[in-house]
This record gives C-alpha cells, structure tokens and sequence, in this order.
C-alpha cells in the first residue's frame, strides 16, 4: 500500500504547488540548470544492493523505500519529473573517489560528519536517527538495559558507519569489536556466535532483526549522547558541487514548508522506531 | 579417509542446518546462478586482455633483471625495484590507486573508464609476480647452455629465446598457472571501482538475501573453468617432460 | 705472416687458484696443436679463453693478429668463426638431435632448414647416429651424447675449433672416425686446438703437442720430439710415469 | 625516463590537487598512522602462526604428487585433487566458507574464533599454491640426480630431503617469495570474517575521512616490510648461487 | 658356488629400441670382469640395471643369488651392496665435494661425521683432490669430477662395484693411478663390473673381457683370448677395425 500513498502525494503536491517553475517540461528548474550531469536528468545514486526499509526490493524506480521517495521527492522539488529521474548503482568507494563521478547525488545512509567534509560535499540532513543493538535472542545480550551491563560482550558493526565509533566511544567494551562489509556476515558472525551483538542505526536495526535474522531482536536503542550525536543522514556530493544548494533548497522545503519529509518517514519506517531505551550507565 | 569422515560427520553437527541454509541454498543458487554467469563474463574478458600484456610485461622485466652487462646495472635495479614496489603494494591499493587517481586526474569519458584503469592496475601488479616466476625459470637453467648457446654465435637474445627461456618456462609451468589462477580471481578487485563482475554480483546477491550461497555458486563457476584447463595444462607439461627425459628412477 | 690463433702472456685464475699462468703460444693457420697435462693443468680454461668463454685477467688473445680479448669487444662475430666441443657435452635437453645440431646453422649461418637438415644428416650417418635424429639428447648413450656435440660444432664449419677431449667416450672404433674427419678437415685450412688425455690420439693427429703444466707451457713441438725426446724436465716426468702403468 | 616524465607531468594534471588530496594527505598519514601500526601487528602474527604450516602442508602435498610408486595413485590424485580446489575458489569464500561456516556448525567460544578459523582457511589456499610452486622446483632436479643417491643407498625419503629438495628449494626462491607476499595481504582477507587488520583499519579510515590516503599508508607499511626482506633474500639466493657455480658467461 | 651376480635371460628396451636381449652372464665374487662394445651397445644399460636404476623386461638379475630383479623388491638393501660410478658423474651441485662424499657416509652406513671426513679426506688425498675438499663440483675440471665420483663410490665400500667409463676424462698418469687402486681393491674381494672402451685398461685390469654387441654377450673370456683369438666374428671384426687406425 505505501507505493500507492506515496504517488498519491505527489499528485496532491503537483496540483498545489504554488513556485513557479518549468515544471511543463520536468527537466529541472532556474536552479538547477547546467549543474547536472546530463542536462535536464537527475542522476541519483544508491547501493548496490541497496537495502530496506531505505529501498524496498532493491528497486529506487518503484519510489518505495524511505530514500527512494526521498530522492523522487527531492527530484520533485527541482522540477524533475520521474522519467528524467535516472538512477545508479555505487558502492561506498566510488562515492567517495576523487574523479568524475557518474551521479550528481548518492544517498546510502552516508552519515554526516566533519571529517568527511573535506572529502565530499554533503547536503543538509534527510533523515536523523540514534543507534540500536541487535543480539539473538538466547544471547548474553539479551535483557541487558543499560551499558554498563554490556562491557563484557563481544560487539561486531559494519564497516563505513558511525556505529563503530558508538561502540568504541560510548559502549567502551573490554574486547575490540568486530567489523563487516555488510549485514550479511555480521549474520553469519551472530549465528557462529563470534559476536553477541551487533550495532546498527535503529530503522536497519529494526528491519535486520524482523526479517533478516532469524531469532533475533532488537535490544535497545540508545539515546542519544553527547559524545557522539545522532547519525545525521545526508546526501553525497563530489567536492563543491554547485547542485547541492538546489538540493538543500528543496529538502529545507520538504522539511519546513510541505511537511513531506516527515510524511515519507511515517510511511516508511514508522514500523522501525519502537524499542526499549538502553541506559548510557 | 579424512574426506570421508568430513562427509559423514558434517551433516550430524547440530546446527548444520543453519549452515547448509547460509552456503548452500538450492532456490537461492537457482535464483543467483543466471545473474552469476552474466557477470563472469565481464572476468573473462578482464583477464583475457590482461593476461598477454602481462606475459609479455613480465617476460621483459625478468629479461632486464637477467641482464649480465655491468652498464646495464641501472636497469637491473629499475626491474628489482619495479618487482619490489609492484608486489609490495597490496593490488587492491593499486586499483584504487590507478583505479581512481588516474581519472581523477582529469580524464575524460571513455578515457577514465574504471575497466581500463582497472585493468592496468592488474597489468602492473600481476607483471612484478610473473616476472620473478620467470627469473626463476631463467636462473636454473645451467650455465653450461648458455655457454654452448653463446659458442655456437647465437647471439644473447637469441640464446635467451631458443636455448634458455623454453627450458626456463617449462619448469615453472606449476607456479605460472598459480598466477594465472590467482589473477582470474583478483580480476574481481576490478568491481572495487565499479565495474561488477562475478564476486562482485556474488556479493551484492549475498547482501541483498543474507546468504552465502551465491559465492559458493561463484566458486563453482570458477572450478569449472580452472580443473578442466589446469589439468590439461598439467598433462600436456608432463607429457613434455616424459617425452625428453631419460629414464625415471621407480622407486 | 700472422698466426691464426694467438696467446700472449695470457693469465687467469679463479679467486686465489691460478690456473693460467703467463701462458703464450702461437698457432699457425691450418695447424692442429693437441694440449696435454695432468687432469686440473688448465686444457679447458685455455680453450675456453680463446672462444672469450672465460675472461682472462691479463695478457692478450689474438685471432688473425686482432686482439679479440680486449674489453668490450663484441664477442658474437667471433664465435662465429671459432666453434667449440665441450667435455661436457652441453646438449640443449629440450631440442631433439637433429634441432641440437640445426639450431645454429638456421640462427647464425642463415641456412634454410632444409639446407639445415641435410647437412646434419650427413654428419648424423656418417657418425652412425642416422636413426636418433628425433631423439632426446636424455635418451642416448654417451659415446652418442659425445658424437652429436661433435656433429653441432663440426656442422658450422668454423675458422678455428676447439675440441675438449672429444674422444673420452668414444669407443676405439669411433676415435677412428673422429681420426678420419680431423684428417679431412686439415686439407679443408681448418685450425685446430685440442685437450686431450689419449697420448696416441694426440701423437697421430697433431702437427705440434703442446704440454701444460700448471697453467703455462712446459714444452711444445713437434709429437715425434715430444714424445720421443722431450727437453722439459716435467714433460719427461709426465710421459715416465703415464708409461710406468 | 617514463618514471621521470609521470613524476613532472602528473602534478600538472587539472585536477591533481584532488587526486593528491585523496590519496596523499599529509595530515591524515599522521593521524592514521598509529592506528594502521596497531592493526598491522594482527596481521604480522597471522602470518607469522600461518606461514610455518602452510610450509609443512604445501611440502607434504607437493611430496604426495610426486610419489611415484603406482600404488600411491590415489594419493597423487588427492592431491591434485586438493590443489585444483584450493586454487579454483576465492580465497574470500574459503574464509567465509570456513571462518563462518564451521563455527557455525555449533563450536563455543573460544574455538570459533574467526582468527582461528580464517587462519585455518588462508593455510588450506595458500598450501595450494605453495605445494604447486614446490612440485615444479622438485621436477625441475635432473633424474641422474636421483639416480645418483638412490644408488648410493639413500632411501627415497633421504634422496629427497639430502639432494632433491635442496636443489629444487633453491631455484624457486622467487616464487616462493612471491606466495609469502600476496599471502601476507590476503591476511587482510581475515578481516572480513570480523578481526580489524590493518587494511580494514585502512578501509574504516577511509570511511570515516572520505580520504584514500590511509590505503597508502597501509601499503607504505607493506613495503617498509617486504622490501628489505625481499632484498634480504634476493642477495642471500644470488651469492649462494655464485658460491656454488661455474663460470658465468658474461656477454 | 653361487655366482655373485648373475643375468638371466634379461631383456630390456625403450619404446622399440631393443638395447638389451637375452642377455646371460656370471659373475663370481671378486672377479673383475670388463665390458666392451661398440657405443651405444648397452653397457651403461647394463650396469643400471644390476643397481636396479633400469627395470628389466623380461629374465631376471640375481645378487648371490637372491632375485633382486623382482617386481616390488625394496632395492634400498641392495644399493647398499651394490655401488655405482657413472658415466656423467652425476655430483651433487649444491654440495661441497667433501660433503658429496660424506652424505652416503653418515645417512646410510651411519658414520659419525667425524669418521666420514677422515675417511674421504684419505681417499682425496689419495687421487690429488685434497685441496678442493670444499670446492663445488661446478668449479672442478673434468678430470677432477670423475675422481670425484669414483670416491664416492668406493667410499661406501661396496660388495659389487659398477664402474662406467670411469677413466674417460682421466690423464693417463690418473689411469694407473685407478689401476692401482683397482688392484687393491681385489685383494679385498670386491667384485667388479667395468664399462669401458679403452681397451688397453680392460685387458689389464680384468679376470675376464666380455664383449657386447647389440645387446647381447658375443663373447666372454680371459683378456688375453679375447684380444687375442677372439671366436666371435663380430667379435673379431670390432677388434679389426679398432686397430685398423
Ligand atoms: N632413457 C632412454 N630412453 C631411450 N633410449 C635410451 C635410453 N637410455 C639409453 N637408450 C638407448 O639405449 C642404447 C644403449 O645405451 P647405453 O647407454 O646402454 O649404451 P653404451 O653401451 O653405454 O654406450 P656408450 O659407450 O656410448 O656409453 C642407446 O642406443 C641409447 O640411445
Ligand atoms: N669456474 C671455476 N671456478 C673455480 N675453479 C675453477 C673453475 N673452472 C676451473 N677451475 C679450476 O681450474 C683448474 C683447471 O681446470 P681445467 O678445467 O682447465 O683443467 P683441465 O686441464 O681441463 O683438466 P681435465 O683434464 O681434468 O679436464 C682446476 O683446478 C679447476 O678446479
Ligand atoms: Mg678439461
Ligand atoms: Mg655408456
């Protein structure tokens, strides 16, 4: 049923919209114009796969998925229209890389932070969220409420995201943790029970745990804390691409003045919020 | 005997089940297998280019790590370091190294293709291994050839090309087909930097269903190019070396 | 006129063992000079300088008056007109007996190969080897490892060749061929060096014997004198004692 | 000369500036720098408990091929066997394979630690190859070789270990060599079974930064060790072989 | 009494080369009996094969009897017992010529390696090689490496030694010096079969000459008969011609 609430949306959206642009045509706005890879497109990047709840089915043209109708959204706001939204796969490497990029934004849950600012352009925040742990069910985790219960467990994160500094920075366990490329071997390292407990942000946390691992829950999430703050996500840009301004432009709208932000949220991953608060003790 | 007992016994271990389900999975091989062989195609080609630059690459620096001439130490050195820093550096660092910085240096389409540099950064590094297999051939190859080659006024290439190098390569068949076998798989760095060959949909499909199944499908996939071609290799060497050898000591 | 071949104060030694030793000698064209001494006096090592095989220290080896040990020189032209028989064979183990022999004659000599294979057949039949010509030098015996050596150096008919005890694994019958052929090819002009340890093969092929000692010339003349009279003390102390067995 | 021009034309490139700000900032070497040291230390020690019994495998493998009573066939066959399977699939998915897989199957801490286990699979690939380099130094000994101890009594064990192995070790120095230094970066490959080596190290940096250039300080690491060590070798290999040889043929 | 060695009836050929046919001989215990023959006539294969270096077709080879020759016989035994000298000398490169020497020693007849250098030192001594004790074999002339390898062999004191043109690349002043210890070593009641083409050194040296001719015994006798008044018309044909030059 989301897919159809979300093209609803966007209809209502498209009848009330007052700023004009060139929407006639949905090749882009004022704003936009020669700072896209190919004229009158968008190019959008995500994973390769990319991974629900962000993108249901691994398939961004379906608009289902919390970033996927972010990115039609986005689009939507700088007067593309969904034909002209073209979509790319990158890993996280290409991304980052200091040639061409093939895409003019990439959304993966790339967390903002300042150290990759000076590598890549990101844009303002589209989605903010706090960390979470998933542990099996009959694990040494399981039950614990606060963190200082959990110092002796064994936690495994995936690589290339803040949940690794979270563990080192606020959990502080007694042995390194371990790392991943994906959450597909911290599985596996969960059943060969090589790690107690993983950290994810919550909405992977949530879907991981209901779908992906069997006999898994969510523990807790974890407030959030002063040492490291929430996990801001943002769009990635190649260093001082002028297209990020329309872009910010637009999520600022989505965010202040048409509310649909939070309407995408509450579609997408309004499933993915409920779990018991962990103590920073 | 140890295989046998791995057979048996495996499938009793309690929580084989899980295991069978994370590695062998037969929808999840049905499912993957189409995709899988689509992008094998992609090592294939990768490695068919590849390998004869690497050939040739190799050959030429062991050639110059060869040389005798005491005016040509600079090259001698130039080679050693070559080998050195090209072996040295892990490839994957090259990939991203010649992968990404080359294009970034400016290049424009098709000229930054990911494939292209991709493939050159494999050249280099592949071409430093091959190359010290080569030398090793070269070097074991007793002196006193040489010394008949050069007697009879074949000139130094010439004696390196008919005399040295066919005795040399034929003792290191075994440790080349190691280099070719192991660049078939690190063909798979390639997908670092974009391009999606075979370990690369592996692992994509592996995320996407939280399963390792599409990597043993890989695996087979490569096993089936491998056996067939290292065991012709393997008998067309030895058949070789039956047919110029005197008699083998039995026992 | 200029010798063919010629040794001016040639001296060589591997690390502190001197094995040549101040040694001059001149070879005329068209002569055959047989080297004799004990077993380590350095019969190889000086048939192995004058093909610029072994570096020589000091000293000067001359081919047609032209200094060929100088350094630097190219030593590719010149092995070309100096051919070598080693005591050890050397045969390429990869290259059937046939390809042993015409490798050189197609490589350097530019023949065609079947001018190749024609003049190795030859050379094969009248050595008795017709029949191994597709053999792999592993797979004969010595006296045939020893015959096919010959063959290769004989088949690019150099200026100068060197032959290293080219009758060691030849049975009687056989060191009467090799006889023959070395008596052919004086009337052809060719020089001849050889080390040898076979008094009587030395006395009947040579114009001139040459006795080493310890890496220089004891004595050298004429066989009938060598082995008849000899002057150097040494030389008569060898020859004593290979006749007392 | 190439060297030359790419060291002055490079920094000319358009966008240089980037590329070097990627791959060669300054100040993210310093800040890396310790922790790539710290993680580098796990790697020395897989290697170091690794490469002894990859030896003593790939030896026993490399033996059990070249067995020549008929008897030992199915043994040879085994063998084979085993080095075209270790060889044919990626070293990625023995590690997956066995570093999740048979923890998997119900092993307790400690026992299904996956440096345990990923040791355990990078040893079965890498006596693959090694074996295979091994088998071609032992067939490149001349058979009068053999021929020559067995005829003095030495029995076939003693023939190998006193004359066939020496001679062949020797002359595969090279890619021996080669195997130590690829498997000394595919001991990064344990990292995706969960331990922080230092590439992954390298890999989180970079995340974090969005910056390449803790790869080449993990790879500046690399060489800092397998540079002096290959050069080691390399001299300890040319002056045993100029110890032992005849005249070399210098043009 | 039992022979020491004995060939029955042993056929041996590679591929369609037929190199040894039907071949039947004695040989007692400390007799010395030389074999001669056109080149490639299947000495060497011989010899091989009473080491068990060669597998036989067809017959068998008895060692006191005892049928060695037998399919899944550990030959290790007999090696023991049964020395070999061969006609490429065969060294260990990568060992010093004392080690060369030693290995056999202390690996197989359990010497102390004290007791192994001693003995090879002697022997060194004894052919002139003291001086290249720790010098490899590629380093050593021709001459030096066959001495080289007739050490190793007598060094394990053998029942049955099998020497294979083992004065090939010796100066005659070397020969006698083999002669000698030959003589010696039949006081002692070795048993020795002899490869060879000098025909001078077989007459010497043996108790009887067995001439070989494609494979099989043409003849077998004292020297003195067979040099002779050789029976055999190939027999006296290769005798022709080996003077004949
Ligand atoms: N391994 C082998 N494969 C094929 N043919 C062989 C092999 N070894 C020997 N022969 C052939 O067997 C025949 C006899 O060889 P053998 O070495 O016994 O001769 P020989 O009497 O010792 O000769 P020589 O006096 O030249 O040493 C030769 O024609 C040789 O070509
Ligand atoms: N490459 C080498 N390195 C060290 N010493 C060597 C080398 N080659 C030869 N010699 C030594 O030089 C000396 C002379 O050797 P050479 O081979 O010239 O003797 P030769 O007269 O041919 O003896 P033979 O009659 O035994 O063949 C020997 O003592 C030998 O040990
Ligand atoms: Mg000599
Ligand atoms: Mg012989």
């Amino acid at each position: 049923g989301g897919g159809d609430s979300a093209s609803d949306d966007t209809v209502a959206e498209e009848a009330t919209e007052e700023v004009v642009e060139e929407t006639a045509t949905g090749t882009g706005n004022d704003c936009t114009a020669g700072k896209t890879l190919a004229e009158g497109k968008l190019t959008i990047a995500t994973g390769n796969p990319a991974y629900e709840p962000w993108v249901v089915g691994d398939a961004p043209e379906s608009k289902e998925g919390f970033e996927a109708a972010v990115a039609y959204g986005v689009a939507e706001e700088m007067g593309f229209s969904d034909e002209n939204v073209v979509w790319v796969r990158t890993g996280f490497d290409e991304a980052i890389q200091p040639g061409a990029k093939n895409f003019d934004f990439n959304l993966q849950q790339f967390s903002i932070t300042e150290e990759r600012k000076a590598n890549v352009t990101f844009s303002e925040p589209y989605y903010s969220t706090n960390q979470a742990i998933v542990g099996l069910a009959d694990s040494a985790a399981a039950g614990a409420t606060k963190v200082s219960e959990m110092r002796d467990l064994k936690f495994g994160a995936q690589a290339g995201t803040t949940s690794l500094d979270f563990i080192t920075k606020v959990i502080q366990p007694n042995t390194e943790p371990f790392v991943y490329d994906d959450n597909a071997a911290a599985k596996a390292a969960l059943e060969a029970k090589q790690v107690d407990a993983i950290v994810l942000d919550l909405p992977t946390a949530l879907y991981v745990s209901a779908v992906e691992i069997e006999g898994s829950k969510v523990i807790g999430q974890f407030p959030l804390s002063d040492q490291v703050g929430a996990d801001n996500f943002g769009m990635v840009f190649d260093l001082n691409n002028p297209l990020v301004e329309c872009v910010n432009e637009a999520i600022s709208r989505m965010r202040d003045l048409t509310y649909e932000l939070i309407s995408i949220e509450e579609t997408w991953l309004s499933g993915y919020t409920g779990a018991p608060v962990i103590s920073l003790d | 005997m140890v295989l046998v007992a791995v057979v048996l016994l495996v499938p009793r271990m309690p929580r084989w089940d899980r295991v069978k389900k994370s590695f062998f999975d037969v929808d999840q091989m049905r499912d993957s297998f189409p995709r899988l062989i689509d992008a094998f195609w992609l090592d294939v080609k990768i490695f068919a280019w590849t390998t004869p630059a690497i050939f040739v690459l190799a050959l030429l620096i062991a050639l110059a790590r060869n040389s005798r001439s005491p005016a040509l130490f600079p090259l001698r050195a130039l080679a050693a370091a070559y080998t050195d820093v090209m072996r040295g550096v892990p490839v994957i660092l090259w990939i991203y190294l010649v992968g990404f910085g080359v294009p970034g240096l400016g290049l424009e389409r098709p000229y930054n293709s990911p494939l292209l540099w991709g493939s050159v950064a494999l050249g280099m590094t592949y071409s430093g291994y091959v190359a010290e297999v080569f030398r090793a051939g070269i070097d074991s190859v007793h002196e006193s050839q040489r010394a008949a080659a050069r007697s009879l006024g074949l000139s130094s290439a010439q004696t390196m090309r008919f005399v040295v190098l066919p005795q040399a390569v034929r003792r290191v068949v075994p440790p080349l087909l190691n280099d070719l076998v192991s660049l078939q798989k690190d063909v798979a760095l390639v997908s670092l930097i974009g391009p999606i060959e075979i370990l690369r949909q592996a692992g994509i499909d592996k995320a996407k269903f939280a399963n390792f199944t599409p990597y043993v499908v890989a695996a087979l996939i490569f096993l089936a190019v491998t056996i067939p071609l290292t065991r012709l290799t393997d008998y067309l060497w030895q058949r070789e070396r039956r047919r110029t050898s005197g008699t083998r000591v039995a026992a | 006129m200029t010798p063919k071949v010629s040794l001016r104060g040639v001296n060589k030694s591997f690390g502190a063992n001197t094995v040549l030793h101040d040694l001059t000698l001149d070879v005329s064209a068209g002569e055959v000079v047989s080297f004799i001494g004990a077993s380590g006096s350095g019969k190889t090592t000086l048939l192995r300088c004058v093909n610029l095989l072994e570096q020589i220290d000091d000293g000067a080896v001359l081919l047609d008056g032209d200094e060929i040990s100088a350094v630097g020189r190219d030593p590719n032209p010149i092995r070309r007109r100096v051919g070598i028989v080693f005591q050890s064979f050397n045969l390429f183990p990869h290259m059937s007996v046939l390809r042993n022999i015409t490798l050189a004659l197609t490589k350097v000599l530019g023949l065609s190969s079947g001018d190749a294979d024609t003049r190795a057949a030859e050379l094969l039949a009248r050595f008795g080897l017709a029949e191994k010509a597709s053999v792999y030098p592993d797979q004969l015996s010595g006296g045939q490892q020893q015959r096919v050596a010959i063959i290769r150096a004989l088949a690019m008919q150099p200026e100068v060749l060197l032959l290293d005890e080219i009758t060691s694994a030849l049975d009687p019958e056989l060191v009467g061929e090799v006889l023959d052929v070395v008596r052919e090819l004086k009337g052809s002009g060719i020089t001849l060096l050889i080390a040898t340890h076979e008094m009587a093969f030395a006395r009947e092929i040579s114009d001139r014997v040459c006795f080493l000692h310890a890496g220089s010339v004891a004595e050298v003349g004429a066989p009938s004198q060598i082995f008849s009279e000899p002057q150097d003390e040494r030389t008569q102390q060898f020859l004593r004692r290979v006749r007392s067995h």
